[in-house]
């Protein structure tokens, strides 16, 4: 078996040091190295959405990402993106809009909502459904979601315009 | 004499005429959602323990084939590998079929079904397990394990097995027609039937007869967390098992037949569940994760499935046959039904066909039918509850039929179910007399809503088709099982509510509010808590549609025995009779003393004890669900692809306790049968062996395969629950198939016989009737 | 998923060696999103991985209307799109590099990888033969251009030999009165693979009536991504018609030798060969200016 | 009297009868005066000392949960309907032959 390889990045703004072996995904480090549990595999086959991380402000799913291949890399994942003492407003409009039931997919669509609102604040419903494509949900059949994005969409606007 | 069937529903009594509830109704945020969102929850495979191994299983290549040996050997001799496991580690258990959860198991094809003993029956069907301290090492081990089988020929659909001289599953199974033992090997479990009336008589009323056969195939629950089990068999025998399941205690009965172990060695810790439907009341790897745990010197053993596992290794639900006959008079009232259907069970019986008899016509008024279900084995895995389970394809074929006949004789389609539609006192096709349902309400409700007002919009391309289809959809739901919950006032005046029903969609927030209801608190005074199996009385699963009907019942009796306690606290403090002491709101009064819940609770504890209550119940209910839906479609019949551009679900729920659930319930049902309507289907190449086994081949829909779904609720509330409730997850999966056959019927004039309705079948279809169009 | 020696190479001399003296034991790594689901699945088995993602050459995207367009073979489809100048300049390009997989796909997939993967259903490939792309390769011989029409010999297999590695993918300059689109058929809107994809670029004459050049590719029809030169053929000099482009639908058809499967039936494909193949030209004539009565 | 209803597949025991007025409190008074005039009625409907599993018990349109135990009024209506999936009753002797 492969030696193991020492890498450096910054995950949720800390930098952080661990040990892996190649072959190990990036989520099965986050999973099993560094216990960041919230990133949830739901095919380990890039076609559910489940492991989204932002990678270097890019949306990637972390099944198909090699841990190694985080070096000097900055990632986000659903434990890093909420403030302090509070949540995310698309955490916050999750929550009101009830747009999860059993939550196994509600990180990677968070994830994947933030990197969307991070690069068009002001997307359509059109926008929001093509974007989340590659995020699969069976419990929602989706409307409560698109609805919760395009309601945080318009909070956050509301608080930029501040 | 007054029966005690009689009082229970009396006891239960709720008025129709409106009712005002100051929690039910309203849409506080759910207890456990901030976890959930912040990626804090933790889910089966989230277990994370000291020293645990990694555990997989080796799965069958073959459809059909004996097991001539094993030998681990070279596995076990592998570095890394701790423990390995066969069916050889398991009792063989007696053939007796005991009742589990809403179904029935048989407890050594249970067993069988977790690790093949004599012979694979199904590509994926286990055949051994290794746990090793690496998942790379368990995988490697997993090629390590050698296996000689002898394959044998397969049969993976209903019409195949039922063949004469097709190859027998099971040597020993015999037809069984209501207890009456068929002679002959056989690959027919069981032949059931439901009929009343006079059906030559029926039929010759009718002014118009339709007869089709429709075919469905096998579709997966697809729910998002793979299954995964983790182990502990502790050095003093005592098994600890952390699983993601629908119902612990129902997971620890299972694996305690399966091991032969009382349950009381065993506690099953549930976790976080990310998603079921029906698939996740069946155990798999609990017995295995155990079993390994204790062949590698009690250490933690976590087990997970990888995807294609879940969908070659795990329990679908049917594909089907069914015949569909049914004649009509000239003013739309059916006068005769006839229905043969047949369900591949997989490998084991235990189709859901028995369901499907009732879904099929049971919201209809039916004086002459006759409805004949078969259970049939097949190589395919043993198939497992899937939401109203066996509903969608019966369903499909039912409202297809009568979607055609009031075509024919050029009634409105909705018009057409208000004129057979079923209503209190009608008597089911099954038999039993209907107690109060709204199907009707949910008819008119469609009818009036803005989306069937509405003309259908223009092609977006021209040269594509539009079209409009309606369909209905009966489900019985499940108001029964066993419920258990302990209530404790806490002194600071908050309530933990401690349940033993797994918490799938929001069940936490909607018990929280029935006890809030009962209370006159607010739900956020409410701490429900989903506990382990030593921790709470016997709970059945989380399915059915049981938990906010059943599990809220148990809830309301604990909040009363509490509003009991409070009045006798309260008598004692002002020193009065407790009978004079009332409680309304949450606020306890007698004639000049009054005092809230919150500042009684803090008075209460001080030397006289705590204020708790825990009840156990298993309640006779009645809850059926009936839903209506409406969906706008666009055909491009150049490709044979379906857009769903508009969809309305109608349903009666009783009483919506928590409306936005409620919805989402009716929303994410919808789109599961539009999944299965369009794309949705296992697909097998000739030797039986799955093909599409991956997310990206089994076609659930995506984001931007759907509209906004509308979920329009009625609320006819049902009488034999304190607060009306009905359940309602299931029943939206049923209308959706039939209603998108309806609506390319609309649009093509081609009626579709085949689920899926894919691209390729939708063509198909095109290119054979496309002359014969309507 | 197998153990295997994970190498980031910096520059192209050092992984054209590591290739050379590892052979089919060595798989490069761009964007992964193919060659990571092979290795966890088993499908393909290698003791090194080369990250390329270090090498400054392969990660350049450059369009100069006079050169065209270079797509380094590092560079994930989310840059392509993402340029202006690009989508406004090939916009047949970008429908297939904006459908390739989700969003998060497109954030790691590569051009160069979907061609290099060689699967038949590959997208971008139908694309960049109807565009007349060509692959830069490079070897310890030095460098050699291959037309994207001949990369690819069977599923999984390219021409690439011992040692060398794609550099880049080179689209000519856009001619005056041209215009391409890729259209592909999936049951789903999204995350599908190919049942059938049609590339399609046409050039017209300066009054915008007379086709002058066309190029046809299809996918999913054939072992390889299919160029079928007479379909293009048979519209020089034509008047553009609803006519003319049903023929090059026709010849397309003729061509195409697909096969039943998972995702679709020899009957279903042959018939949507005809009906892409269509569309697809009809798009990039109008793309090329053509204003259809 | 309480009217049971009997199943399709066994009113060929009951010479085509589908309906019954009996008395009893519960429904195993009322299965076994059935038995005794249409003796392997009761075996048909129970396993031993239980209604089969894939038989659902409703009275009064109640989906009931004490099976033979299950108390019944003078006016109930008794019915045995095909449960939500089967599950298949080998009896022991197959063991004999299936070891």
């Amino acid at each position: 078996m492969a030696n193991k390889t020492a890498v450096q990045a910054t995950i949720n703004g800390e930098d952080v040091e661990f040990l892996c072996e190649p072959h190990q995904s990036l989520l099965e480090v986050l999973r099993d190295v560094l216990r960041l549990t919230g990133t949830k595999e739901g095919c380990n086959n890039g076609n559910c959405g489940a492991c989204n991380v932002i990678l270097d402000g890019v949306l990637v799913n972390s099944c198909l990402v090699l841990g190694v291949e985080a070096q000097g890399k900055r990632i986000t994942t659903i434990e890093g993106i909420a403030p302090p003492h509070g949540l995310h407003p698309l955490q916050q409009k999750f929550l009101e809009h009830a747009a999860l039931q059993c939550g196994i997919c509600t990180p990677g669509f968070i994830i994947s909502a933030k990197a969307l609102l991070d690069h068009n604040p002001h997307p359509s419903e059109h926008e929001v459904r093509h974007w989340l494509a590659g995020n699969l949900c069976r419990c929602t059949g989706y409307d409560k979601i698109v609805r919760a994005v395009l309601d945080a969409a318009d909070v956050m606007a509301v608080e930029v315009s501040k | 004499m007054e029966t005690p069937v009689a009082e229970q529903a009396k006891a239960t009594e709720v008025s129709v005429e409106e009712r005002h509830y100051n929690i039910i109704g309203t849409r506080p945020i759910r207890h456990d959602g901030a976890d959930k969102v912040t990626g804090k929850a933790l889910y089966g495979a989230d277990v994370r323990l000291n020293g645990m191994l990694y555990g997989k299983v080796l799965r069958s290549p073959h459809a059909h084939a004996r097991i001539l040996s094993i030998d681990v050997s070279r596995a076990l001799a592998l570095p890394g590998v701790k423990a390995v496991v066969t069916s050889a580690d398991l009792a063989t258990l007696d053939s007796v079929v005991s009742r589990v959860g809403e179904g029935a198991v048989n407890w050594r094809y249970l067993s069988n079904n977790i690790l093949a003993s004599d012979k694979v029956l199904y590509h994926g069907h286990a055949v051994a397990a290794v746990a090793a301290t690496s998942l790379n090492a368990a995988n490697e081990a997993l090629n390590l394990i050698d296996v000689q089988y002898e394959p044998l020929p397969c049969v993976i659909t209903a019409v195949q097995a039922m063949r004469p001289g097709a190859p027998i599953l099971l040597q020993e199974l015999r037809t069984n027609e209501l207890g009456a033992r068929g002679e002959i090997p056989t690959n027919i479990a069981s032949h059931d039937q439901n009929m009343r009336g006079d059906l030559e008589r029926g039929f010759a009323e009718a002014a118009v007869i339709v007869e089709r056969e429709f075919t469905t195939g096998i579709v997966h629950q697809g729910y998002i967390e793979p299954h995964t089990a983790t182990a502990v068999w502790g050095t003093d025998d005592q098994i600890t098992i952390w699983t993601s399941t629908q119902g612990a205690h129902d997971a620890r009965r299972q694996v305690a037949e399966v091991l032969q172990l009382p349950v009381s060695r065993i506690k099953v810790i549930p976790m976080e569940i990310g998603g079921g439907f029906g698939g996740k009341t069946v155990i798999y790897l609990e017995p295995v994760a155990a079993l390994l745990s204790w062949k590698s010197g009690n250490r933690p053993v976590q087990v997970t499935m990888s995807r294609f596992e879940v969908f070659a290794g795990t329990g679908p639900t049917s594909s089907s046959v069914i015949k569909v006959k049914m004649g009509s008079a000239s003013d739309g009232r059916i006068t005769a039904a006839q229905v043969t259907m047949a369900y591949a069970a997989g490998a084991f019986p235990g189709s859901p066909v028995g369901g499907a008899m009732s879904v099929i016509l049971n919201a209809y008024r039916m004086e002459n039918v006759q409805i004949d279900g078969y259970d049939v084995v097949t190589n395919t895995p043993r198939v497992a509850a899937y939401r109203a389970p066996g509903g969608t394809n019966a369903a499909f074929a039912s409202e297809s039929v009568i979607d055609e006949l009031a075509c024919k004789l050029g009634i409105d389609p909705l018009e057409m179910r208000r004129i057979n539609g079923a209503k209190e006192g009608d008597r089911r096709v099954d038999g039993p007399l209907i107690r109060r349902i709204g199907y009707l309400e949910t008819v008119e409700k469609a009818r009036a809503s803005a989306h069937y007002q509405s003309p259908l919009p223009a092609p977006s391309t021209p040269g594509l088709k539009v079209g409009r289809g309606v369909a209905s959809g009966w489900w019985g739901n499940w108001p029964g099982g066993t419920s258990s919950v302990s209530v404790i006032v806490n002194n600071d005046g908050t309530v933990n509510l401690i349940e033993g029903s797994t918490d799938i969609g929001g069940s936490r927030v909607a018990m929280a509010m029935q006890l809030a209801e009962t209370l006159g608190l607010q739900a956020a005074d409410i701490k429900p808590m989903v506990v382990d199996t030593d921790s709470v009385g016997y709970n059945d699963v989380t399915a059915g549609s049981r938990t906010t009907y059943s599990t809220g019942i148990a809830v309301h009796k604990a909040g009363l025995s509490i509003i009991q306690q409070m009045r006798e606290r309260a008598a004692q403090l002002w020193d009065v009779e407790s009978a004079s002491v009332d409680y309304a709101d949450g606020v306890i009064s007698s004639k000049d003393n009054h005092i809230g819940f919150k500042e009684l609770a803090r008075k209460v504890g001080d030397g006289d004890g705590n204020v708790v209550a825990s009840i156990s119940i298993s309640p006779n209910g009645d809850g059926v669900a009936l839903a209506t839906h409406i969906v706008d479609v666009e055909v491009d019949e150049e490709t044979g692809k379906v857009q769903i551009l508009r969809y309305t679900a109608v349903q009666d729920v009783g009483t919506a306790i928590h409306p936005a659930y409620v919805e989402g319930q009716i929303q994410g049902g919808a789109a599961q049968g539009i999944g299965w309507a369009l794309n949705e289907e296992y697909v097998y190449d000739q030797q039986g062996r799955l093909l599409n086994g991956s997310l990206l081949d089994y076609r659930i829909p995506t984001a931007l395969d759907l509209p906004m779904i509308e979920a329009v609720i009625v609320e006819v509330p049902n009488p034999t629950h304190p607060f009306g409730v009905r359940g309602v997850g299931e029943v939206p999966i049923v209308p959706p198939a039939g209603a998108v056959a309806n609506a390319i019927a609309n649009a093509t004039g081609v009626r579709m016989t085949v689920l899926p309705m894919s691209p390729q079948h939708v063509l198909e279809a095109l290119w054979t009737q496309g002359n014969e169009r309507v | 998923m197998q153990a295997f020696e994970y190498i980031p190479a910096t520059t192209v001399k050092e992984a054209i060696a590591i290739l050379a003296r590892e052979g089919e034991q060595a798989r490069v790594l761009s964007g992964g999103t193919d060659l990571i689901v092979q290795l966890r699945e088993g499908r393909r088995k290698v003791r090194a991985v080369i990250d390329i993602k270090q090498i400054p050459e392969v990660n350049e995207l450059s369009y100069d209307p006079a050169t065209g367009l270079q797509i380094g073979a590092a560079v994930p489809c989310y840059r392509i799109y993402g340029s202006p100048a690009i989508a406004a300049a090939y916009p047949g390009l970008i429908d297939a590099v904006s459908l390739i997989g989700g969003v998060q796909i497109q954030g790691r997939a590569t051009l160069g990888g979907n061609l290099c993967n060689s699967s038949p259903a590959a997208d971008s490939i139908p694309a960049l033969i109807a565009h007349q792309a060509s692959a830069l390769v490079m070897g310890e011989n030095g460098e050699r251009r291959i037309p994207i029409e001949e990369f690819c010999i069977a599923p999984g297999r390219t021409q690439l030999q011992r040692g060398e590695i794609l550099l880049s993918i080179h689209i000519p300059p856009v001619s005056p009165y041209s215009g391409g689109a890729y259209l592909r058929f999936i049951p789903r809107n999204e995350m599908d693979i190919a049942v059938v994809g049609v590339g399609a670029w046409v050039a017209l004459d300066q009054s915008g009536t007379t086709i002058t050049a066309a190029r046809i590719a299809l996918g999913a029809v054939a072992p390889t991504p299919l160029y079928v030169p007479e379909s293009g053929a048979g519209l020089i000099g034509k008047l553009v018609s609803s006519e003319t482009v049903a023929e090059a639908a026709t010849i397309a058809q003729a061509a195409a030798r697909p096969i039943t499967d998972m995702r679709g039936s020899a009957q279903q494909r042959s018939h949507l060969v005809g009906v892409l193949t269509r569309r697809a030209l009809h798009i990039a004539l109008k793309r090329a200016g053509y204003k259809s009565a | 009297m309480a009217s049971v209803w009997i199943p399709s597949l066994l009113r060929d025991l009951t010479g085509g009868i589908v309906e019954f007025r009996v008395s009893g409190d519960t429904v195993n008074d009322l299965l076994n005066t059935l038995d005794e005039r249409y003796p392997g009625l009761r075996a048909r409907l129970c396993d031993k000392d239980a209604i089969r599993p894939n038989i659902a018990l409703v009275i009064d349109g109640l989906r009931c949960q004490k099976g033979l135990r299950e108390r019944v009024a003078a006016n109930s209506e008794v019915h045995f309907v095909p449960a939500i999936s089967g599950g298949n009753l080998n009896n022991k002797s197959d063991l004999c032959r299936m070891s």
